[in-house]
C-alpha cells in the first residue's frame, strides 16, 4: 500500500503556512536552535550520516560536499540555494518556497552555521516572480525576529541572505553557470576544476544546494540522521517530491519515500491514465532522463534502480505519455528546448544541439532520410561526455532513448 | 617544479609538474589537435577538440586545461576521441561559411589545418544556413562572423591581454556571436584597433583589410624587426612578398611586447611604399629642387660644407640627428660632426 | 634626461617594461600612456586586473583613468608643487624610507627644507586640487610597499622640465623605490630611438655612453680610435641655440637628418625664419616634408624596413632592425650618405655594413660592449651589458650602487609656466598626441586608414568654456596665441579642465606648433610645449 | 535612458551585494521593468554607472531570454511551448492566442497592446497549460479563460484612454 510520508510538504496545506507564526507554532526553527547548540562538525556529521543526496538532479552526497568546505573556514564562504528550477517536467521546489519558505530558510541557516558561511543567496528563476516576493517577505520576517542577521538567537553566528532573481536561462541551474549569473555575466558554466567548494562566487569557497536538499536539513537535525535514512531505502535515504504531469487524472506534486515504484506513483498517487487510455511511455526524472516504455514502470524510484535500467531519478519530474502521443513530437520539443537553452560556450553542445534540432525538424517535416536518424544517434553518442557541463548529456540521452525505443515511429516519417 | 611522469598512449613520458596534459604531450612529440587553445590566451576548453581519455575520470577530458598528474594514464587517439573530433569539425563546417578558396586565412587557418589532419573533405552533416553580414566598418579589420568558431581568443585578447574591453560574447546557443560594445559595427565601437584580436584569430573571421588578396601565407617571407613608432620597441614580423610589406604581425615569443602591437605598429606600414617617397637626391637649381645624381648632390654638399667651414669656422655648421634612425646612423652622424666638421654642434630631437 | 642623470646617475628608465605587471602601485604622471605608448598601457591595465593600484595624476581625463583607482586632475604646470606637497606629507607622517635615505643618498636636509613650505593647503592653491586629495595621494604612495613611477613629456616639456624630473626622482628616493624590481623612475621615450640617439652621443656635450666631451681623456680615446689628431673642446649648441645662432648669423649651415622641425619645433614662424636665413640646408629624409621644402640639397634616405641596424627602446634594450625590402629608387642608408660626405671631405670611414659600425660603437661604449648582433639575434639586451658573458640589466642600481656614489636629492621650487593666461589670452593650451597619428604625421598620414579614423585636428575644449564662447562640438574655431593662429574643429569634452584646451602637432593643416611658446628648459633645451596662453575664437 | 530614480536604486544594489558584479542582473531587470525593455542607451549608461565594459553588459543582457533588447507590447504574453503544456489543454495555446490577436509569434499588435512569444518550461507542468503576462503567472488555462483575460485587458485600456 502506498504510504505518503511528509517531511517537506507537511505544512503545505496548513492555512497561512508561509507565516513565521504558523511555522514556529509547528515546531519551526527548533532544529536551528539545536544546531546552534552543537559544534559545527557534529552538524556536518549528522548530515553526512543521513546519506542525504543532492536533489537537484546529480545526486551528490550533501555531507561530503560540506566536508570539502571545512578546510576553508578561515576564508569567506558563500552559501547559495539553487532555486533555478527549470527542467521541463519539474515543479517541486516552487511548492516548498511558496508554502513553506521558512523551512528553506531554516535549512539554509543550519547549513550556513555548519559550513561557516555568513552570506547566502537564493537564486530563483526569474519567472517565479510571486515566489520571490514570498521569500523576501519571509526573510524580512525572520530577520525581524532574530532568526537572520547578526548574533542569531543570541549566538555568535551571523548570516544574511539575499533573493537573487534569474532572467531566463535553464543552464543557470548548473552551479558554476549560476555563479557566473550571480556575478552579472552570461550564465555560462566554468571549466572544472576548480570546483565551487574551492573557488566559487567572487572566487571564494561556495556551497550550492538545491531547494529540496536544503529543506531536508531541519528534519535531519531535528530528528536525527536515522529517522531520515529510514524514511527511504538503502543508498537512497529519505523521501522525494515527485511532480507528475502529462496524461494522468491527478497531476500535481507528491512526496513519497524513495523506493516507491513508478507504477504506484502513476496509477495510485496520480490516479492512472486520463480518459482510461493505455500508457505508452514515461519520462521518470525530468526531460533530461531517458524515456521508459510502459513495460518498464515496475522500477523502484531510487538512484540505483533507475540507473540500472539506463535512466535516472534526476529531479523527480515524471511526465506520463498515453498511447496517442507521438514520440517524435516529444523528441522535437525536447530538441528545441535544448537547442534554445544551450549556453553556446562549447562547440559540441552549441553546434550539436542545433544540428539535432535541425535534423528532427527535417524528419517531422517529412524530409528526413535514414541517414538523418543515424546522424542524430552519432551526435548523441559523441556530444555526450565531450562538453564543459552536464548539459550535453542532458540534451542527448533522452533523444537517443526515444529513437532507440520508438525507432519505428521515426522511420514512419521518413521521405522514402 | 619537479618533474612528474605519466603514460600517454602507452608511452612513459616526463613533464614538469603543473603542466597540462596538452603540454606534456607536446613536449613528448605527441600531437593533440586544438582550435581554441593558444599559448597566449591559455585556458580554453571551448572547442573540445583536444579531448583525451584519462583512466579513472568519466567522459572525455580537455587536455588543454587538465593538469597532468603523476602516474596518470592518458589516451589521445582512441576511436571515441577521433570520432568526437571529427564530429566537432564537421559541425563547424556545416554551421559556418568556410570556403578556403578565397579565404584570406587559407594556409594559416587552424580550422583548415585540423580538417586536413583529420582527413575531412567535407562535412557529413547538412549545411545550416548562416548568413551574417560582413562587418567592413573598421578601416583596418574585416569581421566575418560566418567564419567565427567562437573560440573566445579574441575576447581574451581584448579583455585580458590588451585590456581594451571592447569585445565580448553576445547572445547564446547557436546565435552566440562576438560583439563590439552593445553589438555595434566595429568601426562605430570603442575599438582602438590594436589588432590583438586579429593576430589571435585562428580562422578567417578577423582579417587585416589592407592585406586582402595580397599574398598567401606561404608566399611571404617573415622578417623580424623593431617597430618604428614609439619608444616601446615592439618586435614585429614584416610579411614580405615581392619586395612589398603586405602585412605586419607581432612577434609572439619575445620581450617587450610578446605579440601585442598598437594600431600604428600593426597597420601603419604602408608609408614605406608610398609613391611620395623620395627616390632621388635633389639639388636646388634656380630656386627649384631638381633630381640629380648622388655624385652631384654629394659633391656639391661636401664642397659647400668645406667652404663654409673654411670661411666661418667649424662651429658655423650644426647637425641635427634623427631620433628615428638606427644607432649606427646616429653614431656615424655624431662622428662626422665631431671628427670631420670639427664641432660639438650635434643634437637631435630628443624631446618630442 | 639631465634631471635623472644628475640625481641617480643615468638618463634612462631605471626599470623594465615587464616589471610593470608586478608593481603594487603604478603612479603615472604626465603620461597619456594609452595613446602614446599603447603596449605599455596594456601592461599597466593587465596589472590593474591582477590587483595593482593605478594612480594617475594628469590635467586631462585621459583614457587610462578608466582603469585607475584614483585620478588626480592637477593644473597644467603644477607638478612640482603637487609632488613637493606629497613629499611634505610623507615626511610629516614618517612614511619615508630612512634606511635608504641615510645609506644611499645625499642632500636629504636640503629636500626637507625645500618641501617644508609646501603644505597641502599651500600646494592646493597652485594645483587646483583640494588639500585632502593631496594628502590622500601622499598616503597611497607612502603606504605602498613599492611604487613604480612613470612619466612622459607631461613632465619634461616645461620650462622647468629638468626640475620636474628631479622632483619625480626625489619622491622615489624618499620612498626608497629605487634599485628594486617593479619600482623606480621610468621616463617613457616618445620616439623609437630617442634613447639610442642619446646613447650614441648625438648630443652637444657627450660621446657615446654619456662620456663627457669636456674631459680630455674622452676626447683622446675617441681621437685615437677614429684616427684624428684632435676633437673639438668647446661644448656644442642645442637645437634652440642653433636657431638663435642662425638668426644671429653665427650659424651658416645645417645638416638635418630626418627631423621635420618646421612642424615639431615650437613657434613655427620662428623656425621658418631661421631656415630661410641659412646659407646651406641639407636635409636627409624619406619624404619631402614641410622642412625639406626649404632645403638646398635633399638626400633620399631609407626607412626602417629597408636597413639593418639597431634601435634602443625606452627600457635600454638594444634590438635589431632588419632589412626586409629594397629602398625605393636611389634612396640609401643614412650612414652611407654621411660616410660618402665624409669621404669627399677627406675622411674615409670605410664601413661596409651596419654591424661593422656597431662593432666600433661597442668598442668605445663600456655599457654596451657585451652586446653583439649575434647575441641579440632573437631577443634584445638591456644595457648596461659590460661583457659578452653579461646578460644585460633589467633594473638599474641593484644593491643601491649608484654611478656617482650616492644618489642626490635635488629639490626644486615650483615656478609657473613662462606664459600664463591673462585677459587677452585666458586659456592654457597644452599639447600632446593622439593614438591614431604619429608625430608630424609623415608616416601615419601616408598609411591607409589612419586619416579615416582620425582625419583632422581637434581642439579639446571644456564644456563650460565652450558654453561661454558659444562654441558647439564640431564647430571650427581659431586658437590664437601671441605667435599665430590655427583653425581647427572643436571637440567639446570634459577630458580637459575648464580654462584648458588641448591640441596636437600631427596635422600640417592645423599644427599646434604654430602657436606654442618657444621658451626652453635651460638645462635640456626642451621647449615648453605643455603650456602657453591662448584665446579661442568662434568663427 | 536611466533616470535619476533608477540610478539611485542601482546604486543601492551596488551597496547591497558583497561585490558590484552582482548588481548587473538586478539592474537590467529593473530597467526593463521601468522602461519596458533594455535599450542600447540603457546599457551604455549602466556600463558607466557600474564601471563594466559595454560589451560585458550586453553579453549579459543578450543572454537571458527574459530580457528584451527591443520594445514589446504593453502586455507581453509568453506561452509555455514545452512538453507537459502541449500534452494537455484543448490544443496549442500559442496558435489560439496568435489567431485571436491576429499576430504572429514575436510580433506586437498594431496598437502596441499585446505581443506574444513562445517560451520554454515555466514550472507549471502539473497545472498545464501555462503562460506569463509581463511578470504574472497563469496556470490551468482554457481557451475560455484566455478570452476572458484578454477582454479584461482590452476593457481596462479603453477606460484608461
Amino acid at each position: 500500500m502506498l504510504y505518503m510520508s511528509k517531511i517537506l510538504l507537511r505544512n503545505k496545506d496548513i492555512p497561512n503556512s508561509q507565516s513565521l507564526e504558523v511555522y514556529t507554532g509547528r515546531g519551526g526553527y527548533n532544529a536551528l536552535r539545536k544546531a546552534l547548540s552543537l559544534p559545527q562538525d557534529d552538524v556536518i556529521s549528522m548530515v553526512y550520516e543521513s546519506g542525504l543526496r543532492g536533489r537537484g538532479g546529480a545526486g551528490f552526497p550533501a555531507g561530503a560536499k560540506w566536508r570539502m568546505l571545512t578546510k576553508y573556514r578561515v576564508k569567506t564562504v558563500y552559501l547559495i540555494c539553487n532555486a533555478d528550477e527549470g527542467e521541463p517536467g519539474t515543479f517541486k521546489d516552487r511548492f516548498i518556497m511558496e508554502f513553506d519558505p521558512h523551512l528553506l530558510l531554516e535549512g539554509m541557516l543550519i547549513t550556513a552555521y555548519a559550513t561557516g558561511a555568513h552570506h547566502g543567496f537564493i537564486y530563483i528563476r526569474g519567472e517565479y516572480d510571486w515566489i520571490a516576493k514570498i521569500l523576501v517577505k519571509a526573510i524580512d520576517e525572520a530577520q525581524a525576529h532574530g532568526f537572520i542577521g547578526n548574533n542569531i538567537l543570541g549566538s555568535s553566528f551571523s548570516f544574511f541572505v539575499d533573493v537573487f532573481r534569474g532572467a531566463g536561462s535553464y543552464v543557470c541551474g548548473e552551479e558554476t553557470a549560476l555563479i557566473e549569473s550571480l556575478e552579472g555575466k552570461a550564465g555560462r558554466p566554468r571549466l572544472k576544476p576548480p570546483f565551487p567548494a574551492a573557488s566559487g562566487l567572487y572566487g571564494d569557497p561556495t556551497l550550492i544546494h538545491n531547494v529540496t536538499t536544503l529543506s531536508y536539513i531541519p528534519f535531519i537535525i531535528g530528528n536525527g540522521p536515522d529517522a531520515f535514512k529510514s524514511a527511504g531505502k538503502a543508498g537512497s535515504g529519505g523521501t522525494h517530491i515527485f511532480g507528475i504531469s502529462g496524461h494522468v487524472n491527478k497531476p500535481g506534486i507528491y512526496e513519497y519515500p524513495m523506493g516507491t515504484t513508478l507504477r504506484e506513483l502513476i496509477y495510485e498517487a496520480a490516479g492512472g491514465i486520463r480518459g482510461g487510455k493505455h500508457l505508452k511511455a514515461v519520462v521518470p526524472g525530468g526531460m533530461s532522463a531517458p524515456i521508459l516504455k510502459a513495460d518498464e514502470i515496475d522500477v523502484s524510484m531510487d538512484y540505483q534502480a533507475l540507473n540500472a535500467i539506463g535512466t535516472m531519478l534526476g529531479s523527480g519530474g515524471i511526465v506520463v505519455l498515453d498511447e496517442d502521443t507521438s514520440i517524435p513530437m516529444i523528441a522535437q520539443k525536447t530538441a528545441k528546448f535544448y537547442a534554445h537553452e544551450s549556453c553556446g560556450q562549447c562547440a559540441p553542445c552549441r553546434e550539436g544541439t542545433n544540428m539535432i534540432k535541425y535534423l528532427i525538424d527535417k524528419i517531422i517535416a517529412g524530409e528526413g532520410t535514414a541517414k538523418d536518424i543515424e546522424q542524430i544517434l552519432r551526435l548523441c553518442r559523441y556530444i555526450r561526455g565531450s562538453t564543459i557541463c552536464a548539459f550535453g548529456i542532458a540534451a542527448t540521452l533522452p533523444i537517443a532513448a526515444m529513437i532507440k525505443k520508438f525507432r519505428n515511429e521515426f522511420e514512419a516519417l521518413l521521405r522514402d | 617544479m619537479k618533474n612528474i611522469s605519466l603514460h600517454i598512449d602507452g608511452k612513459y613520458v616526463q613533464t614538469p609538474g603543473g603542466s597540462t596534459i596538452l603540454a606534456a604531450a607536446k613536449q613528448n612529440g605527441i600531437h593533440i589537435p586544438t582550435l581554441c587553445y593558444h599559448p597566449r590566451t591559455r585556458q580554453a576548453g571551448k572547442c573540445r577538440l583536444c579531448v583525451v581519455e584519462v583512466k579513472g575520470l568519466p567522459g572525455l577530458q580537455v587536455s588543454c586545461s587538465i593538469q597532468a598528474q603523476d602516474g596518470m594514464v592518458v589516451l589521445t587517439h582512441t576511436e571515441r576521441i577521433i570520432e568526437t573530433r571529427k564530429m566537432i569539425v564537421e559541425l563547424y563546417l556545416s554551421n559556418g561559411k568556410h570556403n578556403c578558396m578565397s579565404c584570406e586565412a587559407c594556409g594559416s587557418c587552424e580550422l583548415q589545418a585540423v580538417a586536413y589532419h583529420l582527413g575531412i573533405e567535407k562535412s557529413d552533416f547538412p549545411a545550416v544556413d548562416k548568413d551574417m553580414p560582413v562587418d567592413m566598418s573598421c578601416p583596418m579589420i574585416i569581421r566575418d562572423m560566418n567564419k567565427c568558431i567562437q573560440c573566445y581568443r579574441c575576447i581574451i585578447a581584448c579583455n585580458d591581454i590588451a585590456v581594451n574591453e571592447v569585445l565580448d560574447m553576445g547572445y547564446r546557443g547557436s546565435k552566440m556571436t562576438v560583439v563590439c560594445d552593445t553589438d555595434k559595427p566595429m568601426g562605430k565601437s570603442s575599438c582602438v584597433v590594436c589588432g590583438e584580436c586579429v593576430q589571435l584569430c585562428p580562422t578567417g573571421a578577423l582579417t587585416e583589410k589592407k592585406a586582402i588578396g595580397k599574398a598567401r601565407h606561404w608566399e611571404t617571407e617573415k622578417v623580424r624587426t623593431t617597430c618604428p613608432y614609439c619608444g616601446v620597441g615592439c618586435q614585429l614580423q614584416l610579411h614580405v612578398k615581392d619586395n612589398e610589406i603586405v602585412k605586419v604581425t607581432g612577434a609572439e615569443d619575445v620581450e617587450p611586447n610578446y605579440g601585442s602591437l598598437c594600431i600604428k605598429g600593426r597597420f601603419g606600414y604602408d608609408f614605406v611604399h608610398s609613391p611620395l617617397r623620395l627616390k632621388s637626391p635633389l639639388l636646388r637649381k634656380d630656386g627649384r629642387l631638381e633630381e640629380v645624381s648622388w655624385e652631384e648632390a654629394l659633391n656639391f654638399t661636401a664642397k659647400r660644407f668645406s667652404e663654409i667651414k673654411q670661411a666661418h669656422g667649424p662651429d658655423s655648421i650644426v647637425g641635427i640627428g634623427c631620433a628615428r634612425s638606427t644607432n649606427e646612423s646616429a653614431y656615424v652622424m655624431m662622428k662626422f660632426m665631431r671628427a670631420v666638421i670639427g664641432t660639438n654642434n650635434i643634437d637631435h630631437c630628443a624631446r618630442t | 634626461m639631465a634631471g635623472l642623470a644628475s640625481t641617480l646617475g643615468a638618463g634612462a628608465m631605471t626599470n623594465s617594461i615587464r616589471e610593470i605587471e608586478n608593481a603594487p602601485v603604478i603612479f603615472v604622471i604626465g603620461s597619456n600612456t594609452t595613446e602614446a605608448h599603447p603596449v605599455i598601457a596594456n601592461i599597466m591595465k593587465r596589472a590593474v586586473k591582477k590587483g595593482s593600484r593605478l594612480i594617475v595624476a594628469d590635467p586631462r581625463k585621459i583614457s587610462l583613468t578608466r582603469w585607475a583607482a584614483r585620478h588626480f586632475q592637477h593644473k597644467v604646470g603644477s607638478d612640482i608643487a603637487l609632488l613637493n606637497a606629497v613629499m611634505h606629507e610623507i615626511i610629516k607622517n614618517d612614511r619615508h624610507d630612512k634606511k635608504f635615505i641615510n645609506n644611499y643618498t645625499e642632500g636629504f636636509e636640503k629636500l626637507m627644507e625645500t618641501v617644508s613650505e609646501y603644505t597641502p593647503a599651500y600646494a592646493s592653491g597652485i594645483c587646483g586640487l583640494p588639500a585632502d586629495e593631496i594628502r590622500e595621494l601622499a598616503k597611497i604612495l607612502g603606504e605602498a610597499e613599492k611604487v613604480a613611477l612613470f612619466y612622459t613629456l607631461g613632465i619634461t616639456e616645461h620650462v622647468t622640465g629638468t626640475d620636474n624630473v628631479r622632483t619625480c626622482a626625489n619622491l622615489q628616493m624618499l620612498l626608497g623605490n629605487i634599485g628594486k624590481e617593479s619600482s623606480g623612475v621610468n621616463p617613457l621615450r616618445g620616439q623609437n630611438n630617442v634613447q639610442g640617439a642619446c646613447d650614441m652621443g648625438a648630443l652637444p656635450d657627450v660621446y657615446t655612453d654619456y662620456q663627457k666631451a669636456a674631459y680630455p681623456a674622452v676626447r683622446k680615446k675617441f681621437a685615437k680610435a677614429w684616427g684624428v689628431n684632435s676633437l673639438p673642446e668647446q661644448e656644442g649648441t642645442k637645437i634652440p641655440a642653433m636657431f638663435d645662432g642662425i638668426i644671429h648669423g653665427n650659424v651658416k649651415a645645417l645638416y638635418l637628418a630626418g627631423e621635420n622641425i618646421v612642424m615639431s619645433e615650437p613657434n613655427q614662424a620662428h623656425t621658418v625664419k631661421a631656415l630661410e636665413k641659412l646659407e646651406l640646408l641639407i636635409v636627409q629624409d624619406i619624404f619631402i616634408n614641410e622642412t625639406a621644402e626649404h632645403a638646398d640639397v635633399v638626400f633620399p634616405a631609407s626607412c626602417f624596413a629597408e636597413k639593418d641596424g639597431t634601435f634602443t627602446n625606452t627600457e635600454r634594450r638594444v634590438q635589431r632592425v632588419r632589412k626586409a625590402v629594397k629602398p625605393p629608387g636611389l634612396a640609401m642608408d643614412d650612414w652611407w650618405i654621411t660616410c660618402e660626405l665624409s669621404r669627399r671631405m677627406g675622411f674615409e670611414m670605410g664601413y661596409t655594413s651596419a654591424e661593422q659600425i656597431w662593432e666600433e660603437i661597442r668598442s668605445l661604449t663600456p655599457s654596451m660592449s657585451g652586446i653583439t648582433y649575434k647575441r641579440i639575434e632573437h631577443q634584445g639586451i638591456q644595457w648596461p651589458c659590460t661583457d659578452e658573458e653579461h646578460n644585460g640589466t633589467c633594473y638599474l642600481y641593484c644593491n643601491n650602487v649608484f654611478p656617482c656614489g650616492k644618489a642626490t636629492f635635488q629639490p626644486a621650487h615650483w615656478k609657473p609656466p613662462a606664459e600664463c593666461p591673462d585677459n587677452e589670452y585666458p586659456i592654457v593650451l597644452t599639447t600632446g598626441r593622439r593614438l591614431y597619428q604619429y608625430h608630424t604625421g609623415t608616416q601615419t598620414r601616408l598609411s591607409a586608414g589612419f586619416d579615416e579614423i582620425c582625419p583632422e585636428e581637434l581642439i579639446e575644449v571644456n564644456p563650460k568654456d565652450a558654453e561661454k564662447l558659444d562654441i558647439k562640438d564640431g564647430d571650427y574655431i581659431f586658437a590664437v596665441s601671441r605667435r599665430g593662429r590655427v583653425k581647427a574643429k572643436a571637440w567639446v569634452t570634459d577630458r580637459v579642465l575648464t580654462g584648458v584646451c588641448f591640441m596636437t602637432f600631427h596635422f600640417r593643416e592645423a599644427c599646434a606648433n604654430v602657436i606654442t611658446n618657444d621658451v626652453f628648459d635651460p638645462v635640456t633645451g626642451t621647449a615648453e610645449y605643455k603650456a602657453c596662453a591662448v584665446r579661442l575664437e568662434k568663427i | 535612458m536611466i533616470d535619476k530614480d533608477i540610478k539611485e536604486i542601482i546604486e543601492g544594489f551596488v551597496k547591497k551585494f558583497p561585490c558590484r558584479d552582482s548588481a548587473v542582473l538586478p539592474s537590467l531587470s529593473l530597467i526593463q521593468k521601468k522602461n519596458g525593455y533594455v535599450s542600447e542607451k540603457d546599457m551604455e549608461d549602466l556600463s558607466r554607472i557600474l564601471g563594466f565594459s559595454e560589451a560585458r553588459i550586453f553579453s549579459a543582457a543578450s543572454f537571458y531570454s527574459m530580457l528584451n533588447l527591443k520594445p514589446k507590447g504593453k502586455y507581453h504574453i509568453q506561452i509555455c511551448s514545452n512538453v507537459s503544456c502541449s500534452l494537455t489543454g484543448e490544443g496549442p495555446l500559442l496558435d489560439y492566442i496568435s489567431g485571436k490577436l491576429g499576430i504572429k509569434e514575436g510580433d506586437t499588435t498594431p496598437d502596441g497592446l499585446f505581443s506574444i512569444e513562445p517560451v520554454e518550461c515555466l514550472g507549471s507542468c502539473g497545472y498545464a497549460p501555462a503562460m506569463i503576462i509581463n511578470s504574472d503567472h497563469y496556470e490551468n488555462l482554457s481557451f475560455e479563460r484566455v478570452d476572458e483575460m484578454i477582454n479584461v485587458i482590452y476593457e481596462q485600456n479603453i477606460t484608461e484612454k
